[in-house]
């Protein structure tokens, strides 16, 4: 008897079937991947199975007994916990409190802390979950909130976990020690079912796996009998093609982007120096939260920075604003999508207003061109293949791959010179991953310098031309790409000696 | 006359008092709203409707209890109308709050005239006597204005402890704010976010029905239309100047209620200044100590924004 | 435009009333709408009013009535003044009457009422009656209605006692009854023992300050002695009815005309209560001194100064 | 169509619930009910007079609306309309009293153009709050009505007092400053139609322009502007301007085309009223004018019906309570009942 199963669950939003008759099985003390392309109805399945959605029908079966939840609470008696692709942590509380955050604790409704941090303490021990119960949330790094999330859940006494992509965000390191957390709750009796994009994570740590396209089962495979192919086979039913780098000539276009000596101590940045020649690609390798985000942010011109000087093909940026560097060229690709990137509730036209702007005649005399908007907006939508109902469709109402194609073709538009894209593939399936890779390529190809910002270190390998780690905001070390060494490079992240 | 020598008297100080009591009481409802999420414009609603059925209800009934039970039940009648369009209806909370402030002032009225008719004889109701507190009003300065007050300063007082160690000290205190910063971490924790909303909305009429009931019941003993005259806004502004901190509230209450009592006080002081001016005292005290505040914003973020479960 | 409906000429006289707040106020508008009421049943005419008219409304409120064929349209308030000229150009046929305003046109009067008159004579009683040498008097607006009673009855006052000393605040509303018992306990805690308003509703609040604190208090429109029988010593009485009465009577004789009157107490349509409980509790000495004062009003021999704006 | 008949029926449902309502009310108040409804429509449509009032009193609710849905656009929440209509209403009164022999040519613009500054100076300070240092607009626009209202009180007894009479008011305003009747002796004036051109030119704005495409996305997400290039605090700034402008304009109107001079109290809550107007119109500049009419025409309605009938007028704040609160409800109430 399984641990866990769902049998024929459909589910449709606004008439659309994100679920179509979907099988789960899940065994006792197995982790068990569940894989598919962004929108393949992934998540919908695992907030079904947790109470947050309401299935039209099907049935779900634990230990042999069928089941229906009305909200997590059931879920959680059930003993089942789920860490949310974004994560769902009260970021001014503390560890402790989100942790047993509306559970009755003896002495309820006293809390005592004390105890609580002592049991949080022992089991983060056990399970090599390192974190401080006392801290608070939102000063936490992404890979640390992790760790709340899954403490949360063990305190919680699950014997089913569901992680919805939970390695988007960590590093390698970061990635392998998750990895035996995992191994360690296997062996503790406890079953875990897991959403990743990465195909040899998937490999490496799972028992069996079921693959849906669609809002289908596109198959149930045993991790053993399986291989890479097969498995990009049963989620997008083709082949990979693989983005290629390919040597560009060195001719000599300029300085493209200079940073010198720039420092911003507020945010313990700098000093910095590097330098991105046009027709390449500067890879950032590191952790979330040294300093890239506000590196992108400085250059791009929403923070300033408070020493040295920024400069663009020789012009120097420092006092110009954002629309300012925009319109010199500059595009930006946030790491956040939804918060910086994007107005979810603007339609594409308009989403691609907020680039287009300073482009000539899309807006004359302060008004705005609509038919060239149109022109321009379909222009994009056919060159990058971006899935959508129409062009008045709501940017919150298309896929998280769509909703990244469209930034990328905007900041794409009008031959920028620079590019900074933060994170551009987070959170997106191997093809739409691909998608972005080539377009980056072809940036680059054309001319562009490209300042790639990724925590995914195959990523920074397969397209930067040379290799930058930063750490607590300073660049430890920078490579050209054929002299690179990963195991150094990993080091190097965590903050480990030059000399390593 | 020295104004600094006024202003500490005995008599000032209890004068202050009693012009915050209402305020803080509606103030401190709205805070336990806010936290968990709804912003409710319409305190003045609750408050007026408070009010109203707590005189209705000593009037009719001669009971004390009674009135005050009324009170709080209208001024729960209002809140739980709000909550229901912001919850489940999943309405514009600051244009339901309006609404309810058109509704209820119509309402009551309406009420009013009903019951009592078109007449120059005011009905009213005895006040609820002050209850002097044998040692503690002998205190120096404090004891007299403090401590030989009406019931209901005592219960703001105790009211004032058992918020802040509800907020901060126990787990229902983390639950509503939790709600009101991430509701979706909140249910996803197996916390029922409306219903702990719903019942955060329950206290804020439970409170704000007092608010009003203390302005019909203990300051003045009868009804009029449109009784509470604005208060219920600045019971808002106590909220946000008070931070959403229950001794932040009585404060923010006390600062306005003192700016009240000394306009009145500079008045019968004799100028010729129109006295407009002194009537615009408290507001003007309220924005200046508002810049106070400046870069320190700290509205739950999830404030005024309906939870939907399945909304992406 | 112009009044179209055909009038049977035997048929009631018409009048419509306009009222600038609600009819219950406890004061100037309660004593309007009752004296409407009065006029009713004594008179045999119709009638009709309106409550709560504002700035706004004024004009279209008269043109209305005009429309449906009312005879006299009563504006009770000096901000009626402008809209009931403007309107009588379009309604010749019909009457127009503003009361305490001081514009006229053909058809429409001005009817000011000589408050001062009553207010003189609570300002004697006032002061012969408190022990501390201060009194209080609260004013709603400051404007000229109010102040030419507030300047009449310190007047009155210091014809007593030439030492005594009045507080005087005007709180900027007639509807704030908190505020104006707020502004009444800040006398009292300044020594003031006899208690005065002309605040309509908010003074409500001022007579329960006065009853609360056992104090004195005068009341204000009409006999206010039953808000607080022990405390209310006497009221200024404006008789709305004989001021309908006059108007009635010149409009079925059609002898109304345009221009401004001054109404007093030799009009029957000012005057001062009765003691009630406190006819016995008043000094001989003291009665004697206002009736031979008000005798004195009516037969002319002394005339109440007008002062329209607030004095220091 | 299935949503549009859905739709149809649902505010078919709402002006039943309203109408037993009101007949309730009426009957319990012991007025006629026909006698009642036919005086609400009579005051309304029965007359020139009538249509010409519901145009009135919409004026100041169109360009106090507009004010308020531009400012919700940009996500400022201006509860202060109220106050920046009376800093209009100053304004114009100042011009006309201390530059009394201009042309009316230059006075009108002139009135209008400082009408509109001393609204937007009203709401700018809040929005010069809000968008520098994160201070609550709601409270503050709250507190500057209150402050406004007392002003006007000062100044009705001070600077701007008739000199010749002793009532809190100021003297009638020159002939210049006059906004023409358009339907003499009906009282809607000129102001009606610049209400009506401040709508289309708001549309303009806020769908044709990029000025008000920023706007409108600074309202709905700030963060992603700023990593655009958009400057949000500019936008509110300016949201902020325009709103109270509005407003403040509205003032102008009130003081030039009905009253001719400055008295307390010009506004029944019209301040109030437009944020109810603005969000029923769902800030749309049109909607907004028809919301307008829509709510003018219920309070011309229930005057009427007071007049008449004898009914109370607290029965029109609880059917506009009511009506707004229906409408809020509407869509969860009849997605569930067919759900069921
Ligand atoms: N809530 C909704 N309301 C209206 N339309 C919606 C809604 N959700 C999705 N859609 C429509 O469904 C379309 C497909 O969205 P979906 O997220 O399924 O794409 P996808 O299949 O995940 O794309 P990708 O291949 O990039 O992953 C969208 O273009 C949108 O028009
Ligand atoms: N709350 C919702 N409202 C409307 N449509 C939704 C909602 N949630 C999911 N969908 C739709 O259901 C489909 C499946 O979405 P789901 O989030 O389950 O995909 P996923 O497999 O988790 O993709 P990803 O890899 O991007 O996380 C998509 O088309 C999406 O547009
Ligand atoms: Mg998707
Ligand atoms: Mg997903």
């Amino acid at each position: 008897m399984a641990l866990l199963s769902m049998r024929d669950i459909d589910k449709s939003f606004f008439g659309k079937m994100a679920n179509e008759h979907v099988n789960l099985e899940v065994g006792y003390n197995e982790i068990h991947a569940l894989l598919g392309e962004n929108g393949a109805g992934k998540t919908t399945l695992m907030n079904i199975l947790y109470g947050i959605y309401t299935r039209d029908s099907g049935t779900i079966e634990m230990e042999g007994k069928p089941i229906t939840f009305s909200s997590p609470k059931d879920a959680i008696k059930s003993h089942i916990g789920m860490v949310h692709q974004h994560f769902t942590l009260v970021p001014t509380l503390t560890v402790s409190e989100n942790i047993t955050l509306g559970l009755k604790s003896p002495g309820h409704p006293f809390p005592n802390r004390k105890v609580l941090d002592e049991q949080i303490a022992s089991l983060s021990c056990r399970y090599g979950l390192d974190v401080d119960p006392k801290a608070i949330v939102g000063q936490l790094s992404v890979g640390e909130q992790q760790r709340v999330e899954i403490i949360k859940l063990l305190y919680r006494d699950a014997k089913l976990l569901i992680l919805d992509e939970p390695t988007a965000v960590l590093t390698p390191q970061e990635t392998e020690s998750f990895f035996t957390v995992l191994r360690r709750l296997r062996e503790d009796g406890h079953s875990v079912i897991i959403i990743t994009h990465h195909i040899p994570e998937v490999l490496s740590i799972t028992d069996s796996i079921t693959v849906l396209q669609n809002g289908r089962n596109a198959g149930t495979v045993q991790t053993k009998e399986t291989n890479a192919e097969e498995l990009s086979r049963l989620m997008i039913g083709r082949k990979l093609q693989g983005s290629k780098r390919e040597m560009i000539s060195k001719q000599n276009r300029g300085n493209g982007l200079v940073l010198s000596g720039v420092f911003l101590s507020k945010a313990k940045l700098g000093p910095l120096s590097l330098q991105v020649p046009p027709g390449s690609i500067l890879g950032i390798a590191g952790v979330d939260g040294n300093g890239q985000k506000e590196l992108a942010e400085i250059i791009v011109g929403i923070r300033m920075h408070q020493g040295g000087t920024v400069s663009l093909c020789g012009e120097c940026l420092d006092h110009l604003s954002v629309e300012q560097r925009k319109r010199k060229g500059i595009g930006y690709i946030s790491d956040d999508r939804h918060k910086d990137g994007l107005i979810l509730d603007m339609d594409l036209q308009d989403n691609m207003l907020l680039k287009l702007f300073g482009e000539e005649g899309i807006v004359t005399h302060g008004f705005v061109n609509r038919l060239l908007l149109r022109k321009r907006t379909e222009q994009a939508v056919a060159e990058h293949a971006i899935k959508t109902s129409s062009l008045e469709c709501p940017l919150r109402y298309l896929s998280g791959g769509n909703q990244q194609k469209l930034i990328l073709a905007r900041e794409m538009a009008g031959n920028p010179s620079l590019v900074v894209a933060c994170q551009p593939t987070r959170g997106l399936d191997i093809g739409s991953s691909e998608t972005v890779h080539n377009m980056l390529l072809r940036l680059r190809k054309e001319g562009c310098s490209i300042l790639l910002v990724s925590s995914d270190l195959d990523e920074i390998v397969l397209l930067s031309d040379e290799i930058a780690v930063m750490h607590g905001g300073k660049i430890m070390d920078c490579l050209p790409n054929d002299r690179i060494d990963l195991t150094k490079i990993g080091l190097l992240m965590a903050g480990k000696g030059m000399d390593a | 006359m020295d104004i600094t020598l006024l202003a500490t008297s005995t008599a000032f100080l209890a004068a202050t008092i009693r012009m915050a009591t209402p305020i803080a009481l509606a103030g401190l409802g709205e805070t336990i709203s806010e936290k968990s999420g709804v912003i409710n414009i319409g305190v003045e609603a609750i408050m007026l409707s408070g009010a109203f059925f707590s005189f209705l209800g000593m009037f009719s009934t001669g009971s004390v209890l009674l009135g005050l039970l009324f009170g709080m039940l209208g001024g729960v009648g209002a809140s739980m109308l709000h909550a229901f369009l912001s919850i489940r209806c999943k309405a514009n909370q600051t244009i339901a709050g309006l609404a309810l402030n058109f509704l209820l002032l119509g309402l009551t009225s309406f009420l009013f005239l009903m019951k009592f008719g078109q007449t120059t004889t005011l009905p009213s109701i005895t006040v609820i006597p002050t209850v002097k507190i044998p040692l503690l009003s002998r205190l120096p300065l404090l004891g007299e204005s403090l401590f030989n007050q009406d019931p209901f300063v005592y219960l703001l007082l105790f009211l004032v402890l058992a918020i802040g160690i509800l907020f901060y000290k126990t787990e229902w205190g983390v639950i509503l704010h939790a709600v009101g910063e991430n509701p979706r971490a909140a249910d996803t924790a197996g916390i029922s976010v409306n219903k702990v909303r719903y019942l955060a909305c329950f206290a804020n009429g439970i409170l704000g029905g007092l608010g009003g009931t203390y302005l019909s019941m203990v300051k003045l003993g009868f009804f009029m239309e449109n009784l509470t005259a604005g208060k219920g806004y600045i019971a808002l502004v106590t909220v946000i100047l008070g931070r959403r901190n229950p001794l932040g509230v009585i404060g923010a209450a006390l600062v306005i209620g003192s700016a009240e009592a000394l306009q009145i006080r500079l008045q019968t002081m004799g100028t010729s200044i129109p006295s407009q001016a002194f009537s615009m005292l408290p507001y003007v005290v309220t924005v200046i100590v508002l810049l106070f505040s400046i870069g320190r914003n700290q509205d739950p973020t999830a404030l005024g924004i309906p939870y939907e479960r399945d909304k992406r | 435009g112009g009044s179209t409906e055909k009038k049977d000429e035997n048929s009631a006289l018409k009048v419509a009333l306009l009222l600038s707040g609600p009819a219950n106020d406890q004061g100037w508008n309660a004593v309007a709408f009752a004296g409407l009421k009065a006029a009713e049943e004594a008179y045999k005419i119709e009638t009709a009013y309106s409550e709560n008219v504002g700035i706004a409304d004024g004009e279209a409120a008269f043109t209305d009535y005009a429309s449906q064929g009312y005879d006299l349209v009563i504006g009770h308030g000096f901000q009626f003044g402008d809209p009931a000229v403007r309107v009588s150009a379009n309604f010749p046929k019909t009457k127009f009457m503003a009361i305490e305003s001081n514009v006229f046109s053909d058809n429409a009067a001005s009817y000011v009422m000589a408050c001062e008159q009553a207010g003189y004579l609570m300002g004697m009683l006032s002061a012969s009656m408190s022990k501390t040498g201060i009194i209080g008097m609260v004013g709603g607006f400051e404007q000229p209605s109010i102040v030419k009673v507030v300047e009449a009855y310190k007047l009155g006052a210091k014809a007593v006692n030439p030492s005594v000393k009045v507080l005087e605040v005007y709180i900027s509303s007639f509807t704030d009854v908190s505020l104006g018992k707020e502004a009444a306990l800040s006398m009292a805690d300044q020594g003031a023992d006899v208690l005065s308003h002309i605040a309509n509703q908010a003074g409500t609040g001022v007579i329960k300050a006065a009853e609360e604190r056992g104090l004195l208090a005068t009341g204000d429109s009409y006999d206010q002695n039953s808000i607080a029988p022990n405390t209310v010593m006497a009221s200024t009485i404006y008789s709305v009815p004989a001021l309908v009465l006059s108007a009635v009577e010149k409009v079925s004789t059609k002898t109304y005309v345009g221009g401004v009157f001054n109404l007093g107490m030799k009009d029957g349509v000012v005057d001062i209560s009765g003691y009630n409980s406190f006819e016995s509790k008043i000094p001989a000495t003291t009665k004697q001194l206002i009736s031979d004062t008000r005798l004195r009003i009516l037969d002319g021999s002394f005339s109440v100064p007008l002062i329209e704006t607030r004095t220091k | 169509m299935k949503g549009k008949t859905k739709t149809f029926v649902s505010y078919l449902v709402i002006i039943t619930i309203v109408l037993v309502v009101s007949a309730l009310l009426i009957l319990s108040v012991g007025s006629s009910v026909q006698k009642s409804l036919h005086s609400f429509l009579k005051g309304i449509a029965g007359s020139a007079y009538g249509l010409s009032e519901v145009l009135v009193r919409a004026t100041p609710l169109i360009l106090a609306g507009l004010g308020v849905g531009i400012a919700f656009r940009t996500g400022f929440i201006n509860i202060g309309a109220e106050g920046q209509l009376y800093m209009g209403a100053i304004a114009v009164t100042a011009l006309g009293m201390f530059a009394p022999n201009l042309p009316a040519y230059l006075m009108i613009p002139l009135a209008l153009l400082l009408g509109f500054l001393a609204g937007a100076l009203w709401s700018f300070v809040p929005g010069l709050l809000k968008a520098k240092f994160g201070i609550s607009e709601v409270i503050n626009t709250i507190m500057f009505n209150y402050i406004a209202i007392n002003l006007v009180g000062i100044l009705v007894r001070t600077v701007l007092k008739d000199a010749s009479y002793p009532y809190p008011m100021s003297p009638v305003l020159p002939k210049a400053t006059v906004l023409a009747q358009l339907f003499p002796p009906n009282r809607v004036h000129a102001g009606f139609l610049i209400a009506l051109a401040f709508a289309v030119l708001l549309y303009i704005l806020l769908f044709k322009t990029w000025m008000g495409f920023s706007m409108r996305a600074v309202g709905l997400n700030g963060r992603a502007c700023r990593c655009a290039g958009i400057s949000v605090f500019k936008n509110v700034a300016l949201s902020s301007l325009l709103s109270g402008g509005l407003a403040g304009i509205a003032g102008v109107c009130e003081v030039s085309g009905l009253h001719h001079r400055l008295i307390e109290g010009i506004s029944p809550s019209y301040g109030y009223l437009a944020i109810i107007v603005a969000l029923l119109g769902q800030n749309h500049p049109l909607w907004i004018v028809v919301s307008a009419l829509g709510i003018s025409a219920l309070q011309v309605g229930s005057m009427s019906m007071q007049r008449s009938a004898g009914v109370p007028t607290s029965i029109a704040s609880i059917i506009m309570g009511l009506v707004v609160v229906l409408i809020l409800a509407r869509k969860q109430l009849f997605a569930t009942a067919r759900e069921a």
